[in-house]
């Protein structure tokens, strides 16, 4: 049972909202500039007290990204909205300020990664079939303090072993809105050429990953 | 140097003990001297494999095994001390070709059931796998990456304290605090706290707020008309105890009398 | 041996470093605009490879200053340098995103409220022998100055200690018309004597009030 607050008078009763298209723009401007995380059009509507459809903010938003188109910002969508973000070649310049900070992954951590991207959930054991080496606990804490990756349940066979999965967090970071951004898998080609044998060997493809 | 595995060939793979090693060998022989290189180059035997077989073309079955497996036993000693766990997963895909190799060596009927079951299948099956695996891995690394490839754009948000906020507390956290205290003082036992049924102390406060006002009061002015009785009971009960703890002073110069109450104001000399 | 990465980052002597006014204006709005503390101009000189002065930078600061009047965001200096920010007016609309929190109150004060709501009329003195641990002027200040405590008399020892009460308005805060209606005390007597430690009292809801 929660006292209510006592505060006279809270700041929504004070705006003046006559929304002209111009106001309306200059809002989710201001409101996509200054947002710690992306924000979706669910949560852009609370802008404006939920009188604007998404179908409207839709509009504006496109509108808005038109604008800033060759400024050096772009406005994107990822997996939990919309950002404004630098464009890729503005980087090398911010780099001059900031020497980068990210790390380079190792190829253990990128395999890891594009395992558990593609085929996930998967447990440690099923990234180890795959790689045919053990996977070093490091590699995996690396991506969950990233925030990359996460235990999403556990399958029920012995030692019940953690399942992991790629978060939203991930895709935002790879400015992607889906798993089905990701770069398509590519077919390889045959391990034995030519050879007479080897032709008859039944070979499937890895199934399809269902995402 | 993008995954010595795909590159363009002059670079030295690797430099050993100063000397660059120019090339990588032609089978699944480690040279001892290059040992660790390996093991570092290659994420494990499936990737070697895959090398061999995508450079070199080397084919699964032409494997010297017999000398191979010799040269792997030499250096099970070498490896036990730092990498074991990689040893053994280098010495299980030895086991495993050398496997492969026997079971094609033995007399095979071409039935559409054996050849299903065509022992090379599962290991080409996973090599596959990794390989495409690998690939994906090295087109994720090339999307661009927050914070590598872009920044995001992060503009303060002005803050002017239009209202300060000040805390709200619930009756709950009241209550909680409050068996905290007493909890506390079961614990030190040395702090008797009195229990007084709490009305009490309410009505002491609000007697020494009226008597704040006036100073002197008539005993009966400290009585609500609209009272109920337990609340004239009560009332009585806290003055009796402001009385006690020496809060207030009751008087009546005579029999009969009016009652006068006077709160000993501790404040000011009076 | 780690994996290069094959991406389109450049190595610095890939940047076309032919700096149009329009260029110099774009790398320093993006700068500004994705750091994340204020830059100072000997900062952003590093931008252009030291190659602009100080002066020059000022003129283009001041330009772009112009340019983002009225837009919702202003680039403002600081003692540490230049950034961006929202305007005051703006505040509203992003209030509605992320309502502001509302700070709590410590243990000590919430022990001390506790304390002289049940215990009142009480010095500070009482306070500390109930809590165990001295009672800081500044907890009895925060709930006086909030008007929830309030003196009522003082008493007669040594010191002439203040008596400390709850006030009307404290009742009213939590919803209350008389202190009768707090937890009484006699239920958590039990509580408190038949539990070990109070995380594992068993807490029942008080009494339900009837407002």
């Amino acid at each position: 049972m929660s006292v209510q607050s006592t505060l006279p008078n809270q700041p929504e009763t004070q705006i003046s909202d006559s929304f002209t298209p111009e106001r309306i723009q200059k809002i989710l401007e201001v409101a996509l500039l200054t947002a710690q995380e992306p924000l979706p059009i669910t949560e852009l509507r609370k802008l404006f007290n939920h009188e604007l459809s998404t179908a409207v903010l839709s509009k504006f938003l496109h509108r808005i990204r038109e604008k800033w188109n060759d400024s050096g910002i772009e406005l994107v969508t990822v997996a939990s909205g919309w950002r404004f973000q630098s464009s890729t070649d503005m980087q090398p310049y911010l780099d001059r300020l900031t020497p980068p900070k990210t790390p380079r992954y190792s190829r253990a951590v990128l395999e890891t990664l594009a395992i558990i991207a593609y085929r996930q959930p998967v447990t440690r054991g099923d990234i180890e079939e795959i790689r045919g080496v053990s996977v070093s606990s490091m590699v995996l804490k690396t991506l969950t303090t990233r925030g990359w990756i996460e235990t999403v349940g556990h399958r029920n066979a012995p030692g019940k072993p953690a399942l992991f999965a790629t978060t939203e967090h991930f895709l935002n970071a790879l400015n992607l809105r889906t798993l089905d951004e990701l770069p398509p898998l590519e077919e390889m080609k045959s391990l034995v050429e030519s050879g007479g044998e080897s032709q008859q060997l039944p070979l499937q493809q890895p199934a399809a990953p269902d995402y | 140097m993008d995954l010595v595995i795909d590159s363009p060939d002059p670079h030295p793979i690797a430099r050993v003990c100063g000397k660059p090693l120019l090339e990588i060998p032609q089978d699944l022989y480690i040279p001892p001297h290059a040992l660790e290189v390996f093991l570092d180059t290659f994420q494990g035997p499936l990737d070697l494999l895959l090398y061999l077989i995508r450079k070199h073309n080397l084919n699964i079955l032409d494997i010297p095994m017999a000398e191979l497996t010799q040269q792997y036993m030499s250096y099970v000693d070498m490896m036990r001390m730092e990498q074991l766990e990689l040893a053994a997963e280098y010495l299980l895909m030895t086991a495993l070709l050398i496997e492969i190799k026997s079971r094609m060596l033995l007399p095979n009927p071409k039935t559409l059931a054996e050849e299903e079951h065509d022992p090379r299948a599962e290991l080409v099956q996973r090599l596959l796998e990794y390989e495409q695996m690998k690939k994906a891995a090295l087109r994720l690394n090339e999307l661009p990456q927050a914070e590598r490839d872009f920044t995001l754009v992060q503009v303060l948000i002005k803050h002017e304290e239009i209202v300060t906020l000040l805390p709200d507390i619930s009756i709950d956290d009241l209550r909680e605090a409050w068996i905290t205290v007493l909890t506390r003082t079961k614990v030190n036992r040395h702090h008797q706290v009195k229990r007084e049924t709490l009305s009490v102390r309410a009505f002491m406060s609000q007697v020494l707020r009226d008597l704040r006002a006036h100073n002197q009061l008539e005993f009966y002015d400290l009585f609500s008309p609209t009272a109920t009785i337990t609340e004239v009971v009560v009332t009585f009960l806290a003055i009796l105890e402001l009385a006690k703890e020496l809060l207030l002073e009751i008087s009546q110069s005579r029999d009969s009398g009016i009652i006068y109450v006077r709160s000993i104001n501790a404040a000011q000399p009076t």
